[in-house]
């Protein structure tokens, strides 16, 4: 399907597509970059009937077109993988995958709604049942099952919004290999990432926006990682972040034969003040449970976790005494565990820590602003102030809000799940530079991320956690690639023979 | 097919026991029916509120079921009842109707004949006003709280005080619902002095309106004000005795259970003469009270 | 490195284990009702009769329809607190039809459509206007009692023994028509929910409207659609209100909308939308009745009544509570 | 085709009138109040008075402290059903302990407590055992009705002239001391709502409860509290109510769940939890008593007063929709 796009807007609050101009040849995948809150998402909404322009025109295929709503979207051949996941959680998979046109004309065919979901899974290797509710799933599971959903259909022109922000690299390249059959089918293809690498890799062409115009275009053959950021940030260079040498102090978190319901083998780990621990893993391997575990959100069926403070342990029992005793913890749902919303950017930045903003249980709006705006500008969040409303802000910025929370809480062990998903190259290493400033305050930091390279990059350790089990654990000076794969593999492959 | 040593079941289904009138009617046929424990035993039901009928005639059912001699009944409605009481009847149970009549047109449809045992709301309401207005002039103002608007005692009652009321040659301003209950009451009568500052008597279908009237009048520092009850509760006394209520009816609630349960022993019995009886009705003044 | 080594490790239960659950489960209710019959038969004699069963057989039919409607509406994440007032409604109107002259179908047919009109008035005011539907139907409920009273002149409408034949008790099956056309609802709605490309959209748009929306399915008109099915079945019950009293009531219905929802929630609906099974709305329905059949045929006081209804209210959601703990 | 035809008008609001919109927003409630106002001060003889005015005051206090505490509720993202049984079991609490030879205020702590015990075991149900609230509160509607009438008798209690005091006007005031207890309330919890780090709680754990956990504030603890704070001010209005009536009936506050309800929603409050505020919630209890006063004194008929107060409700809401879309 041919697509073209003329002098779109769209106002919000703020501008933020300000006549933008796109076009895209059937077969071909084109890739759309940008910082957060670029314009990005709004685009594939336009398209996709969720929410209307301001002006501007769209033609399909030399006709002009309006989305009037996503089903209109669907009929005209539109597809759209969104990233806030659109999965119902009391429906099956295969519902799930099925339901923009479950078949069947009153009663439900199950059996050709099975059929068709089970030759879908096959393709991306996922081992669900059909009938498996998705309220079940972790995330990276439902991304692939919203990718499942996105590609059940006769769409000519796929619409992908960061499809694999919580996959992991072989998963992306499973992906890539299907999105590259349906191309070569005469789909077209529009493609939204924050992986550079991957998009050089998979598209024919890439769109760089910023502020809701597109600055420049070319081909990806003639591009390279560095430039498409160059281009993103319009600044001159980023600076990669020099790897400093790791000098941790003692002990502070003190996991002990941890075990939860989920886990299959019990977990004991140290970290110590001024470190940043990550914990790599495939889908499902049970990083995210080790977490919400060490914090207190699953129960312990057996083992302790301790802080060590001084000579003191302290050993925690739940969430709210984690907090109290100085843990934050940034979940990998953001929509769901993360921000409250319709609250104010304010709102959402203080909630942990009220205390200083308030004094004796009153709020000081002087002293809320005053720290909020520190905040703003510390992560450099792209929003119009602590008043606006947090959905207001696109994905990335809204995760940068959430860390914010816990600066503001001044945590001595911060938890990250998947802390720069969504989040964009800029940003990102942003983030990542903050977490090294704060390592080197002597935060103790404990990041899981599917991003093999980001853990490479930021961490002074790293453990390898398969199907349930914490397989191995590396130094900085022994970090090797292949290694780690290898055992981010092994549980898996011995549960198969088992 | 009964054991002739076992006692005959009555049963006793009433409007709302969550009611005082109700209350004590039950209590007395209780205390009658622990007197004579071996002549019959006795099973006493109400319903959540005065006007879910489908609830009584629910329990008329139940009380099939249970397969009992006889049902001593209050109904809720006049007409509604009667299908269910025909089919209890049907089924051999002797069948009483105390405190609200039976529609008799209806009776004659199903050709039932069902002795009615109870006053008359009418009379009542009639003679309660007719005191409480002698008290002022001729062309005196007076309202009119009445009960839930589709229930039969409160159509009889309405029309006791309307009879008075006329009788009397009084200007009626008005007669609106405060539903049995005494903050509505109280709301209703609120508002209603305001907009008549000569009124001069208000007539409340039931106690609990006139509590609900009397704290609104004293509220709005009106002593002139004539009140009027119906059916004698214990907690308008002390207020009787203040001079906030003029009057209240007492119609012997509490007997109506025991004459319906004798009646209904009566035909167990096998006797067959089945005429209605009227009770007493007394107006209840402060000076009867101190006897 | 095998080729096809999973991406993500299977976890399953032990099959044999979760299975046992899943049917407790599903029988958990169908449990405690039969404690509940079993407490009954105990404590009072002649319970188990046939004369109570036609007894409980007889007052099902009004709060099996509600109910019906009510579970949809709240898996399709809303709630319809006017069924009460519109059963007397639509009663009412059916009422003041035969005493005009006109014949039981046609008077049966204009109930069920005034069930119909407030159902669709909701509906539009609670999905195209997306207002609160909590709120609408409140609205409702105060208006359509108030149309009632206007109507029927507050006054209880006689309508004659000829529309009692949908209670009369068919012959050669010991039950009655009403509840047949009750137990039929109950089948084809169990049926939509569970098996109908409506009912995934129910449950969907009950679960995450705005996902819905993002499939293409259109919130609104799902919810308007339940909201009218709720509407009409309210209207049904009005008229097998009337068929039962073989007259009508403007004060019928009173807080029926807290029955159904107790049904509904006792049998496992969620208030939060999403999730409920009309089967077991219905056996909740079978313990509201069997329950008040029971302490009526024990003869407790109405103030222990009340207390033990809210008790076992109260029981049968810690009972879900625990289920849904079990059960993942 | 031209380049730039542009398929969708743009429509922004230019600033000055956003601003006036923003400025209707805060005092739409208010506006509404004073139309109703006006509406029956052509309609009534007499309304706009000394008399109606205190007739209104007098009225106003119990309804005022359950709408408060039923717009905490909701804003933490439950409901109270309870409410009204709560209140009639405190007024039954005063009367019998007065009745049995104790002070007032001795008897009016105990009632205060009563509702205080209510919520606690409301708070511990609800939000311990992660039972649905709607249920809970449900349960908690029946049992603390049918103990109300167990603890009387369900006998009408006559309490006395004294308990009146709170419902005499204060002579330099106009003023009764339960208005004003009323209103240092309403003060009191707007101030907790908008200025305290609770409130900022209240809001966190009805907007996201698992959010809430994570930043950790405990949600149980919350809700509990916000619970036992609606079973306090219930039981203050059952103490209110007494005043009012100089006696306790345990049929009190029938219904008075829904008329809180609806002053909170008048008010703006959502009932998804995490908005509201408690001063146009109070704007809402005035709305509701000025229409019920004067509808009485026009003396419309019953069936008319259902219609229009259902009809209110919904244009309510209709107005707050109208606003949240209009002003960004
Ligand atoms: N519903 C909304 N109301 C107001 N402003 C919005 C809304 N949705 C998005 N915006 C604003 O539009 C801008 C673009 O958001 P968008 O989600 O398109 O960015 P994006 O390029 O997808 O970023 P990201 O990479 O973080 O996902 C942001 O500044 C955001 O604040
Ligand atoms: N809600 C749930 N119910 C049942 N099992 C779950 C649930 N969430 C996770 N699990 C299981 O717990 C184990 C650990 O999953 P977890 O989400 O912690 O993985 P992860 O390493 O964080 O992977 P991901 O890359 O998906 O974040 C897995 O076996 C997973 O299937
Ligand atoms: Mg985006
Ligand atoms: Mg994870």
């Amino acid at each position: 399907m041919r697509l073209q796009i003329r002098n779109l807007r769209k106002h919000y609050a703020a501008p933020v597509l300000r006549g933008l101009n796109l076009h895209l040849d059937a077969g071909a995948i084109h890739a759309i970059v940008g910082e957060n809150g670029a314009g990005k998402t709004t685009l594939l909404k336009i398209l996709s009937g969720l929410t209307p322009a301001d002006s501007g025109t769209v033609v399909l295929d030399g006709a002009p077109w309006a989305a009037k709503n996503p089903k209109a979207a669907q009929r005209a051949g539109l597809s759209l993988c969104s990233q806030e996941l659109s999965l119902i959680d009391n429906l099956s998979v295969a519902e799930n995958i099925g339901l923009r046109a479950l078949p069947g004309r009153l009663r439900l065919d199950r059996a050709t709604l099975h059929r068709r979901c089970r030759e879908l899974l096959d393709r991306f290797q996922l081992d669900l049942a059909p009938d498996q509710l998705v309220g079940t799933l972790n995330l990276a599971e439902r991304q692939m099952v919203e990718l499942a959903k996105t590609l059940n259909s006769e769409a000519r022109l796929l619409l992908l919004d960061e499809p694999t922000s919580a996959l992991n690299d072989q998963q992306a390249r499973a992906l890539h290999a299907m999105l590259q059959k349906r191309a070569n089918n005469g789909v077209s293809i529009l493609y939204v990432s924050h992986r550079l690498n991957d998009v050089l890799q998979l598209c024919d062409h890439v769109w760089v926006l910023r502020d809701g115009k597109v600055v420049h275009n070319a081909p990806s053959e003639q591009l390279t990682v560095a430039e498409v950021i160059r281009h993103m940030s319009g600044k001159e260079k980023l600076a990669q972040p020099a790897i400093a040498a790791q000098r941790h102090g003692s002990v502070h978190l003190s996991v002990r034969n941890l075990l939860t319901r989920n886990m299959r083998q019990p977990v004991s780990l140290d970290c110590h003040r001024g470190e940043i621990f990550g914990l790599a893993g495939l889908m499902g391997a049970g990083r995210t449970e080790l977490l919400e575990a060490i914090y207190g959100l699953v129960a312990h069926t057996s083992g302790r976790v301790e802080l060590l403070h001084a000579d003191k342990r302290i050993g925690l029992t739940g969430v709210n005494d984690a907090v109290k005793h100085g843990v934050g913890m940034v979940p990998e749902s953001r929509a769901s565990q993360g921000i409250f919303r319709g609250l104010s950017v304010a709102f959402n930045a203080t909630i942990a820590q009220l205390g200083r903003v308030a004094s004796r249980h009153l709020l000081s709006r002087r002293r809320e602003a005053t720290a909020v705006d520190a905040l703003i500008r510390r992560l450099n969040v792209k929003c119009e102030g602590g008043d606006q409303s947090i959905e207001a802000l696109s994905g990335g910025n809204q995760q940068k809000v959430i860390l914010a929370r816990w600066l503001h809480r001044e945590c001595s062990l911060l938890l990250l799940d998947e802390p720069t998903r969504g989040v964009d190259v800029g940003a990102k290493f942003a983030i990542h530079d903050l977490l090294r400033a704060l390592r080197d305050q002597g935060v103790c930091i404990v990041v899981a991320s599917s991003e093999l390279q980001e853990l490479l990059a930021l961490c002074d350790r790293i453990a390898v956690m398969s199907a349930g089990r914490m397989i191995s654990t590396f130094e900085r000076d022994s970090f090797d690639q292949e290694k780690i794969l290898e055992a981010a593999f092994s549980a898996h492959n011995t549960t198969q023979m088992a | 097919a009964k054991a002739a040593d076992t006692p005959p079941k009555v049963a006793l289904i009433m409007k709302s026991l969550a009611n005082e009138f109700f209350v004590n009617m039950q209590r007395a046929a209780e205390a009658h029916q622990a007197e004579r424990a071996d002549i019959y035993t006795l099973v006493a039901n109400g319903i959540k509120n005065e006007s879910d009928l489908a609830q009584q005639v629910a329990l008329v059912d139940q009380m099939i079921a249970r397969g009992v001699d006889a049902i001593v009944i209050a109904p809720a409605d006049s007409r509604a009842l009667v299908p269910a009481l025909v089919r209890a009847m049907q089924s051999g149970i002797h069948v009483v109707n105390i405190d609200n009549r039976l529609a008799t047109e209806v009776l004659a449809e199903y050709n039932a004949n069902i002795p009615y045992i109870g006053p008359s709301n009418r009379q009542g309401a009639r003679l309660v006003a007719e005191y409480v207005l002698a008290q002022h002039e001729a062309g005196s103002e007076v309202f009119i709280l009445e009960g839930i608007p589709t229930a039969a005692n409160a159509k009889e009652r309405k029309a006791g005080f309307e009879d008075a009321v006329a009788a009397a040659d009084m200007a009626l301003v008005g007669s609106q619902s405060g539903a049995w209950d005494q903050t509505q009451a109280a709301q209703i009568t609120a508002a209603v002095l305001n907009r008549y500052p000569n009124l001069k008597a208000i007539l409340a279908a039931n106690d609990n309106m006139a509590l609900g009237a009397a704290s609104a009048v004293k509220l709005a520092d009106r002593d002139d004000l004539s009140i009027a009850g119906f059916d004698n509760i214990s907690a308008v006394h002390p207020l009787m005795r203040e001079g906030r209520i003029d009057a209240t009816v007492d119609q012997y609630g509490a007997q109506f259970a025991i004459f319906g349960i004798e009646f209904a022993l009566e035909m167990i019995a096998g006797q067959t003469q089945m005429t209605d009886r009227t009770t007493a009705v007394k107006l209840v003044t402060p000076a009867d009270l101190d006897q | 490195m095998k080729l096809h080594s999973p991406l993500i490790t299977p976890r399953r239960w032990p099959d044999m284990s979760r299975r046992l659950l899943r049917w407790l489960d599903q029988y958990l209710v169908m449990v405690s009702l039969l404690v509940i019959i079993l407490t009954f038969t105990l404590a009072a004699e002649n319970f188990l009769s046939y004369g109570t069963l036609s007894a409980i057989l007889n007052q099902l039919p009004a709060l099996t329809l509600v109910t019906v409607g009510m579970t949809f509406v709240l898996i399709c994440g809303g709630i319809d607190l006017s069924v009460g007032s519109v059963l007397a409604l639509s009663a009412a109107v059916i009422g003041v039809t035969v005493a005009a002259g006109f014949s039981i179908p046609v008077a049966a047919l204009a109930g069920v459509a005034t069930g119909a009109v407030a159902g669709l008035v909701n509906g539009l005011l609670g999905s195209y206007l997306r207002l609160p539907v909590f709120i609408v139907t409140l609205g409702m409920l105060e208006a359509a009692r108030g149309f009632a009273y206007l109507i029927t002149d507050s006054q209880t409408v006689y309508i004659g023994s000829a529309i009692q034949g949908l209670v009369q008790p068919i012959p050669w099956l010991a039950l009655t028509p009403a509840f047949l056309c009750a137990l039929v609802v109950v089948a084809v709605a169990h049926f939509v929910l569970t098996a109908t490309v409506f009912g995934r959209h129910i449950i969907a748009v009950g679960t995450n409207p705005e996902a819905a929306r993002m499939s293409g399915i259109d919130p609104k008109l799902t919810l308007l659609i339940v909201l009218c099915i709720s509407g009409v079945l309210a209207g049904l019950a009005g008229l097998m209100n009337s068929a039962y009293l073989g007259s009508t009531d403007p004060n019928a219905g009173l807080g029926l909308e807290l029955a159904a929802i107790a049904a509904a929630v006792i049998g496992g609906t969620s208030l939060m939308g999403g999730r409920g099974s009309i089967f077991s709305a219905f056996i909740g329905v079978l313990i509201i009745a069997v329950l008040q059949n029971g302490l009526a045929q024990i003869g407790v006081s109405e103030p222990f009544k009340r207390v033990v209804t809210g008790v076992v209210i109260v029981l049968a959601v810690v009972l879900d509570r625990w289920r849904a703990d079990r059960v993942p």
